[in-house]
């Protein structure tokens, strides 16, 4: 393996090991504790059930243990609010969320880069202005508002596409369409940057003076160079994407990995919480680095270097 | 018939600032397998007037005012924007001054270079990608068939020009526009790139219209030449009759103050030694000989030895020893670690107080970073920089600071090495602050203004931005700046390279001037051996890291010993029209 | 491109040009414009209009009347007060959010960039590290510790300095709302600084002031920095309204304005429910919201031209 | 894994309720996805709808009556002596079996009390066996008093000094004395150190040296003896020590021991916690106190219901269909039940109003005006048995003064916060416990802004002068932040209170109760079974439910009179008084109690009001072609 890609999969490895450690202790620090509910359990039935789940060791121990199952066993323990073990909850609800997430990134990709594309080209034009004041309304509606508009707008009135739920494949539609919208206006202003950039270069003229034609200017010589901030975005942003929204999973009714989030933290569940930012980590550390790599593809003269960090 | 006629051509250029009369009522023509030099200076014009013909101003804010382009029977200025592509890079094609960013670095070298084929003729990919190869192959590119899937990245800037060449004329154009295709290159790249568009010429009968602002390469190549100043021409005619009797006084004194290998002055003419310009009211202006041009010239002449008498003290300022800087690149993806490239390989050399070094050589030869590595602006692997018998390698960073208050450096691009955001006085201001020049605010304010008037620039410069300034001026500016820590020691890294020849000769008179007032020491770094010989003492040619010749400035120009030497030499272009 | 000839333009400075620019820039003067009255009404009108949290149930949900300008909500307050008292609210949130993850983003960015290497990469993955902490959890965990210093701080203030209750109450409530903000929402920035620090550092501007003997700081704070405001500050504007929305978030869950207290995010998240119902109740923040920040969008793009001194060559 | 899951979808099935009536599937909101399936370790409302479907009890609910109880797995049942119904007999019929066609027998309904309260099992509902004789001694490890209360050479007095000690977990104690853990938690190694040195213990100071070491001793020789395969850091099962209450004397007969007289005893049969759960099953896969077992996975669960498990797709759906060993199957009415773990309320309506349910959890208070205009016959609101109220912080000035809580009890305008805040038919509430059966309802507890304002300027706060800040604690969700303003308003207006609003994520609002770190806090309590006393025996001194502070001997002797009753109408009447003098006090401010709203399609048949919301799915039935919601 190319010393690069091991170098940054250590420094993955550290920066999960970093992430785990704060993640358990501002878990501890939540106050409560994961049998807190409004109707009050004895003391008895809480210490045992902290012992069953371990909870009545020394924290260092705790600290320790968890690691250690993971390596030793394969286990990110059993979820305390959920009362199944971890991996299995982010095993069913991730693929879901996955899903959801490259539709919404597909949305993103499929109106933002065209957008940004268009602005550019038609630069402090009339279209220009639509377009941006289309990508700043995505970036201002927030997702609760875009969500049930839809809801009651889009699905109520047309046959066959249902308010919430996630049985067909028309279901992904909107909640996807939600979720990429942000997305989709800072790809659209990225894109639109990136591409001015790159227009005001000289190779362009090079391109034009050959005889090519504008769309093709744009298409085959502005594209690759442009597109690079977006990639640069996108990095982190499709972590966010596939790793699920809480707002979003919830309005529409998806069995995806982001309401385990928020539930995980109000249920003070920190085997899930531990288990999901582990896995939210990885995905960070994962996508980083593929943009990376993307960049290195896009880029030929970054390849050489191995990439910038 | 000519192959193309340009009559009455207006380009303006409309900004927020007024109207730029960019090229203003401008006519001559080329006939077919002809080569045409276009020369002016910066801003003259010139490469708007190819660029109106091929309709690739952006437009606003540049427009047409008025004129024709007439190509082969066709009015250019009125074509469709479908039918002029049509034209463009099949019939007209161009190349340009920078080929690192005119080529795109995103796709590889075949890709683009079929790209026009494909565009204009009706022919299979594996045809155009035959035809790409032949003709990198005719351009004088080795392995042209392997380095086809190249990135630009990866090949040498003559090679990216000859890749240009090869791009322009792979659709057996009838016209070529060559906009400066020379003027980033080394003078040995440059003659070999001369050669082949002038055996291009001849084996596809191709006519050239060769933009330049370099008259040593129009006198070499082109048929005829054709001056510009400020959007007008100024002279036309035979290349032959325009040099050896030119006429109008901005050519006259263009050719006169560009240094030569045989120049005797001390300080070089200018432009404004032979031209005077009366501008009116409403902006237009009247251009005439200047009445004391003899004078001024005799005066220059009568100064040639005057003050060529030995310095007095002797003694050596800068000692450098065994010097090494390696650069390791690589061991990042994909790539074999650590590929080690010895940029400075083993270099003796030593500067006298109050005199000048000259350092030439070609690009890529180690010299920028020989003067970067005595500044310790760059990590060195071994050797000794002797300064002032300080042994500068062995200091940390903040030990360097007392050195640096008395070895400065002025780079290449003025603009590059000033601060956008910085006023000039912020930016002359910084300096004495960081090394506690001045006791006060008001002090160093006076300080500066003296500076300003010493490069000749006035006080009320003061709280401008670079941007405002021309490249001359910025380049003053820049001097001011390594002026302002009152050094003794200064390393001029190609500091002209990048200026027209007048301007480029203000800025020589100006060091010059300053080394004999404040008895300073240069290292004058450049690629181009007159300028070198010019401003040298002592001069070093450089290559490959190592030292090929050391010597006196006149000796080794009248007396080269080493081949390479000799090869710089040979490469500078007509020099016989120039004398 | 094009050079002009060496003719200087008369007494012009970076500023002043960029304010000349500015001038003309329509969008950007119109943005400045609406962000001026909103602000005057926000911040000077509102103190004219009717109590903002004075509930009238037998009178919700009224609609437009010379009273009430834009109607009452679920409580039967005045709509149109609620929105300019929250506008102060959200106003001061996306300004110190932003300004504070602003200027943590850009020197952690820049100094990241600057100095390169392992130190860089060091850097780099604490960012990704942040990026990944569980946000909820460290909001309750704030609460959890940042509430009871609040009240602390309001009773020290009010008891030693004899601040008003009521102001000094809204403010310590306040500040660990921009603690936590600030504390997260540089990272995403301090990645793009660093990127515009890593291709600046190679200018040769760089070089020279390095030649000219200044401090590593000096020549960071001095010379890096400056130069990449511009890109900065559109991608700042650009976070604002997910600032705001975080305030509103953060509200109910206790880190933040205080009820009856309100903001625009906060009465855009309840008016969200109303959908079906009384759509203006989200419409009406959502305008003032969107206006404010289309405009601070514009003023940013605006005053990144303004600033370009590639583009003030032409 | 995305291949996967697209084929997941791409399978998709039809969600219209014309279909599902078709098809006699009902579809129902449930609010959120299910902790489990296990009617021993779940505790919440959501689970206990889908278990209700899976399991069923001793008794049934009524479809239609609350508080009446029909043949579940009991066919008949009886107080052994009327008069003092504190031994009860289940008959059990013969045809009862497990979905797998096992016999259901009186032996798996011994061994799931058992079960549920095994210490090890950690169940949140253990003490819904607490009635039976000694299950509470067993549940909770009593193993000193056990031990002493089988030897017979111990009199009473001796038992008497030792009663009063608390062995339990004591957290408050120092860390390193063993009293952290409670003597009756010590395993074999710590008695045997602690029979070297007893000062290790924090020992009451009452009891003399020799009780101490006859404790230790005790102990010690019980864990000691045959320990077969138990480890020594084990604690002993103390099930041989016990005389547990509930009996088998034959297959088919259940008799039940209580510690008291309970005459309502089949209505606490009728929670999930009594419930029987497979032995045959549940010892496959584990043994008894073992909680992380996998009977309850899907292809593993069998129970006794109506229906079976179906299919459960996490945080999708579960349905469930058919039990064709269901002794009654040939009486329930439909095919099968879709229950939606729907957490978002406006979504849940919106599916609703989309054709996508029969029966939702609950409306969003904005979307239930709506809904009356629109489907007003979809519209269902219904008392609940529940009470909305304020707690206040009795050890908090100004609530230390009961003068002060009546006042800010009387500022409340119940009738108008219903009315136009929370708009769910909501009934004020006019004393603790909702109305219903025979219990004669409270009426003390009404809106009088006059009497609020004279009660607080008795109290030394004329017109609200010299109140503190008030923190109001709520949690964060949005109806409950409406209703705290509405409530801030009315206090501002009538007494003049400057209340702070303070709202907490759920589980911050919840510790912060229990921490007492609040002055007054939103709150509501839900009954458990139908009595009075599931609201008031929380509010007796140290019960966790409590969190005021406030507790009152006289009300702890009413109730304890009460409890030895076992006489109805005695009973009732004793409640009564407990709770007239609980609202003298007021530590809580009652405020309404709870109605569930909720849309219910035309098509549903057979679904009646019921306090407890409790519907035996069996008797419903499902019309297709009532009106439908897409016309």
């Amino acid at each position: 393996m190319p010393r690069f890609l091991i170098d940054r999969l250590l420094q993955g490895v550290l920066v999960l090991f970093a992430l785990y450690t704060i993640t358990f202790f501002l878990a501890k620090a939540m106050p409560g504790e994961p049998f807190t509910s409004e109707k009050n359990i004895s003391a008895e039935t809480k210490a045992n059930i902290r012992k069953l789940y371990g909870l009545d060791k020394p924290i260092w121990e705790q600290y320790l243990a968890y690691p250690k199952n993971i390596i030793t066993e394969g286990s990110f323990g059993i979820s305390t609010s959920k009362g199944r073990p971890v991996i299995d909850i982010i095993t069913q609800s991730f693929p879901n969320s996955l899903i959801l997430g490259l539709c919404a990134l597909g949305f993103a990709i499929g109106i933002g880069v065209p957008i940004g594309i268009l602005s550019a080209v038609r630069k402090n034009s009339w279209i220009d202005w639509v377009c941006m004041t289309v990508a700043m309304v995505g970036i201002c509606i927030p997702s609760f508002t875009i969500g049930p508009l839809l809801q009651i707008y889009v699905a109520a009135h047309i046959p066959g596409l249902k308010v919430a739920g996630w049985g067909n494949l028309e279901d992904i539609l909107l909640p996807s369409f939600t979720l990429g919208l942000v997305s989709a206006a800072y790809l659209a202003r990225l894109t639109r940057g990136g591409i001015l950039e790159v227009l005001s270069q000289d190779f362009v003229r090079t391109a034009r003076a050959k005889g090519v034609s504008p769309i093709q200017v744009i298409l085959k010589h502005t594209l690759r160079g442009g597109l690079l901030p977006a990639v640069a975005y996108l990095g982190p942003a499709f972590a966010a994407l596939i790793s699920g929204s809480f707002i979003v999973e919830t309005i529409f009714q998806v069995p995806g990995m982001g309401q385990h989030f928020v539930n995980a933290a109000t249920t003070r569940d920190e085997f899930l919480l531990l288990g999901l930012s582990l896995f939210f980590g990885f995905l960070i550390v994962v996508m980083n680095l593929l943009a990376d790599l993307l960049t290195g593809l896009l880029d030929p003269r970054v390849r050489h270097t191995g990439g910038t960090n | 018939m000519s192959l193309l006629k340009i009559k009455n051509l207006k380009t303006y250029f409309h900004t927020r600032g007024g109207t730029n009369r960019a090229v203003d009522d401008i006519s001559f023509s080329i006939d077919k397998g002809e080569i045409v030099g276009v020369v002016g200076e910066s801003g003259s014009g010139k490469s708007v007037t190819c660029h109106t013909m091929l309709g690739l101003l952006p437009q606003p804010p540049a427009k047409v005012e008025g004129g024709t382009v007439t190509f082969d029977g066709e009015e250019l200025l009125d074509l469709s924007q479908p039918l002029l592509r049509a034209i463009r890079g099949k019939r007209i094609s161009m190349i340009f001054q920078d080929p690192m960013s005119c080529l795109n670095p995103y796709l590889r070298i075949l890709d683009q270079i079929t790209e026009p084929i494909l565009i204009h003729e009706n022919v299979s990919r594996a045809t155009a990608e035959a035809r790409a190869i032949e003709m990198m192959t005719k351009v004088g590119i080795r392995d042209a068939e392997a380095r086809a899937r190249s990135y630009p990245h990866e090949f040498s800037g003559g090679m990216r020009q000859r890749v240009m060449i090869a791009m322009a004329l792979v659709t057996k154009p009838d016209l070529l526009l060559a906009d400066e295709p020379t003027t980033a290159l080394d003078v040995t790249v440059q003659a070999r790139i001369l050669k082949i568009l002038r055996d291009l010429k001849d084996d596809l009968g191709v006519a050239v219209l060769f933009v330049t602002h370099d008259l040593g390469v129009v006198a070499e190549l082109a048929d005829r030449v054709v001056v510009m100043y400020r959007g007008k021409i100024v002279e036309q005619g035979n290349t032959q009759d325009l040099f050896k009797n030119p006429s109008h006084p901005y050519v006259k004194g263009l050719l006169a103050c560009r240094p030569t290998l045989e120049t005797q002055y001390r300080i070089l003419p200018t432009v404004e030694d032979f031209l005077q310009t009366k501008i009116e009211e409403d902006g237009s202006y009247t251009l005439s000989d200047h009445p004391n041009a003899e004078d001024r010239l005799a005066k220059l002449t009568s100064e040639v030895n005057s003050d060529k008498e030995e310095k007095a003290t002797l003694t050596s300022l800068l000692q450098v020893s065994a010097l090494q800087v390696h650069f390791h690149s690589g061991g990042g993806f994909l790539s074999s670690p650590h590929k080690t490239v010895k940029a400075v390989d083993g270099i003796d050399l030593q500067i006298t107080r109050g005199r000048t070094l000259g350092l030439v050589g070609e690009s890529g030869c180690g010299k920028t970073t020989l003067g970067r590595a005595i500044l310790r602006l760059q990590e060195t692997k071994s050797g000794s920089i002797l300064y002032d018998k300080n042994e500068l390698t062995k200091l940390s960073q903040p030990e360097m600071l007392p050195f640096r208050k008395r070895m400065q450096i002025i780079f290449q691009d003025p603009y590059a090495s000033l601060n956008p955001r910085q006023t000039i006085e912020q930016a002359l201001t910084e300096p004495m602050l960081v090394h506690k020049i001045g006791i006060n605010q008001s002090e160093r304010r006076d300080r500066i203004v003296s500076l300003l008037e010493e490069v000749g620039l006035g006080a009320e410069f003061l709280l401008r931005y670079p941007h405002e300034f021309s490249g001359g001026q910025r380049q003053r500016i820049s001097v001011a700046r390594a002026l302002a820590v009152e050094p003794e020691f200064i390393v001029c890294d190609e500091c002209v390279s990048a200026m027209d020849v007048s301007v480029q000769a203000q800025v020589l008179n100006l060091l010059r001037q300053l080394q004999q007032r404040r008895n300073l020491t240069y290292l004058f770094i450049s690629h181009d051996l007159s300028v070198v010989k010019f401003m040298s003492d002592d001069m070093i040619v450089m290559k490959n890291g190592k030292v090929m010749e050391h010597g006196n400035a006149d000796t080794i120009y009248k007396n080269p010993q080493s081949e390479y030497t000799l090869e710089l030499l040979d490469a500078i272009p007509s020099s016989s029209l120039l004398g | 491109m094009i050079e002009k000839t060496a003719t200087i333009p008369q007494g012009s400075s970076l500023w002043k040009d960029a304010r000349s620019r500015m001038a003309k820039n329509k969008f950007a003067m119109g943005g400045f414009g609406v962000i001026v009255v909103m602000f005057s009404l926000c911040f000077i009108f509102a103190w004219f209009c009717t109590n903002p949290n004075l509930v009238n149930l037998t009178n919700k949900f009224a609609p437009p009347s010379k009273e009430h300008w834009f109607g009452t909500d679920a409580l039967g307050r005045d709509l149109f007060a609620r929105i300019l008292y929250g506008g102060q609210v959200s106003i001061l949130v996306g300004l110190i959010a932003t300004s504070v993850s602003v200027v943590i983003g850009i020197v952690y960015g820049a100094v990241s960039g600057f100095a390169g290497g392992r130190t860089d990469a060091i850097m780099m993955r604490i960012v990704d590290t942040l990026l990944a902490i569980p946000f909820l959890v460290l909001v309750i965990v704030l609460q959890a510790t940042l509430s009871d210093w609040s009240g602390d701080a309001t009773r020290w203030i009010v008891v030693n300095l004899n601040w008003d209750k009521e102001f000094t109450g809204r403010l310590t409530n306040i500040v660990p709302l921009f603690f936590a903000l600030g504390l997260l929402g540089w990272l995403t920035l301090s990645r793009i600084v660093r990127a515009q620090v890593m291709s600046i550092k190679e200018r040769e501007f760089v070089e020279a002031a390095v030649a000219l003997g200044y401090s590593k700081w000096r020549i960071l704070f001095r010379h890096i920095i400056p130069n990449v405001l511009g890109p900065t500050v559109v991608y700042s504007t650009l976070t604002v309204p997910g600032f705001i929305m975080y305030e509103a978030i953060l509200s109910f869950l206790g880190l933040g304005v205080e009820s009856p207290n309100s903001s625009w995010g906060v009465l855009i998240k309840e008016g969200a429910n109303f959908l079906e119902t009384e759509v203006q109740l989200l419409l009406l923040p959502g305008l003032f919201f969107s206006l404010t920040l289309f405009s601070l969008n514009f003023l940013g793009d605006g005053l990144r031209d303004a600033l370009d001194v590639k583009a003030a060559k032409d | 894994m995305v291949f996967f899951s697209l084929l997941i979808i791409s399978c998709g099935e039809t969600s219209s309720v014309d279909d599902a009536s078709r098809d006699g599937i009902l579809i129902m909101g449930n609010s959120g996805e299910p902790k489990g399936l296990d009617p021993h370790i779940v505790s919440g409302v959501l689970e206990s709808n889908v278990i209700r479907s899976l399991f069923e009890g001793l008794v049934e609910a009524h479809p239609s009556k609350d508080g009446i109880a029909v043949p579940g797995v009991a066919e008949k049942w009886y107080p052994v002596n009327p008069k003092r119904p504190d031994e009860w007999v289940f008959e059990l019929r013969k045809n009862a079996k497990w979905s797998d066609g096992e016999a259901l027998t009186a032996d798996d309904f011994l061994f799931s009390f058992r079960r549920l309260l095994t210490p090890a099992l950690a169940s949140d509902y253990s003490f819904m066996l607490y009635y039976i004789k000694d299950a509470e001694f067993y549940h909770k490890s009593q193993r000193s008093y056990l031990l002493f209360r089988s030897d017979s050479n111990f009199t009473e007095e001796w038992w008497d000094s030792l009663k009063k000690v608390d062995f339990g977990p004591n957290e408050k104690a120092e860390e390193g004395s063993f009293n952290f853990i409670g003597l009756d938690k010590l395993n074999l190694t710590e008695l045997e150190k602690l029979l070297d040195k007893p000062s290790l213990f924090k020992w009451p100071s009452d009891l003399s040296t020799k009780i101490r070491r006859s404790l230790i001793l005790k102990n010690l020789t019980f864990e000691k003896t045959n320990r077969g395969n138990l480890k020594v850091n084990e604690l002993k099962d103390l099930w041989e020590l016990i005389d547990f209450g509930a009996t088998a004397p034959d297959k088919h007969t259940l008799k039940v021991k209580l510690n008291s007289p309970i005459p309502f005893l089949p209505e606490i049969t009728k929670h999930y916690t009594w419930y029987p759960v497979p032995k045959h099953v549940v010892l496959q896969h584990g043994n008894v106190g073992e909680r992380f077992t996998k009977w309850t996975k899907p292809e593993n669960l069998v129970g006794n219901g109506a229906f079976v498990l179906q299919s459960w797709r996490f945080n999708d759906h579960i349905e469930v269909s058919r039990n064709p060993n269901y002794w009654d199957k040939e009486n329930v009415g439909i095919n099968g039940i879709r229950f939606l773990p729907i957490g978002n309320l406006y979504t849940e309506d919106r599916m609703y109003f989309d054709g996508q349910m029969h029966v939702t959890y609950t409306i969003a208070s904005e979307l239930i005006e709506y809904s009356r205009q629109k489907y007003p016959e979809h519209v269902r609101s219904e008392l609940y048995l529940g009470t909305y109220f304020i707690r206040t912080n009795v050890s908090n000035e100004p609530f230390t003064d009961p003068r002060v809580r009546l006042a800010f009890s009387y500022a409340l305008n119940q009738k108008s916060l219903i009315d136009n805040v929370l708009k769910g038919g909501q009934k004020p509430a006019s004393g603790l416990v909702p109305p219903f059966g025979n219990y004669p309802a409270s009426d003390v507890v009404t809106f009088d802004p006059e009497l609020a304002r004279k009660l607080l300027a008795d109290a030394g706060y004329p017109g609200g002068k010299g109140l503190p800040d008030i923190e109001f604690l709520t949690t964060d969700k949005e109806s409950s932040k409406v209703t705290a303003e509405a409530l801030q308003a009315m206090w501002k207006e009538h007494l003049g209170a400057t209340i702070k609003i303070k709202q907490m994520e759920w589980t911050s609002y919840i510790t912060a109760m229990f921490d007492k770190d609040y002055d007054m806090a939103a709150g509501g309590w839900i009954g458990d079974y139908m009595d009075p006393l599931t609201f008031l025996d929380m509010w007796m001194k140290g019960v966790g439910n409590n969190r005021t502070g406030w507790h009152n001997e006289e009300f702890e002797k009413i109730l304890g009179m009460a409890a030895q009753t076992g006489e109805a109408t005695k009973r009732y009447e004793l409640l009564a008084e407990a709770e007239s003098l609980f609202l003298k006090e007021r530590p809580i401010l009652p405020v309404y109690w709870y109605t569930r709203n909720y849309l219910l399609h035309p098509d549903v048949k057979g679904w009646n009001p019921l306090l407890l919301d409790n519907h035996p799915y069996k008797f419903l039935r499902l019309e297709p072609g009532s009106k439908n919601r897409k016309d």
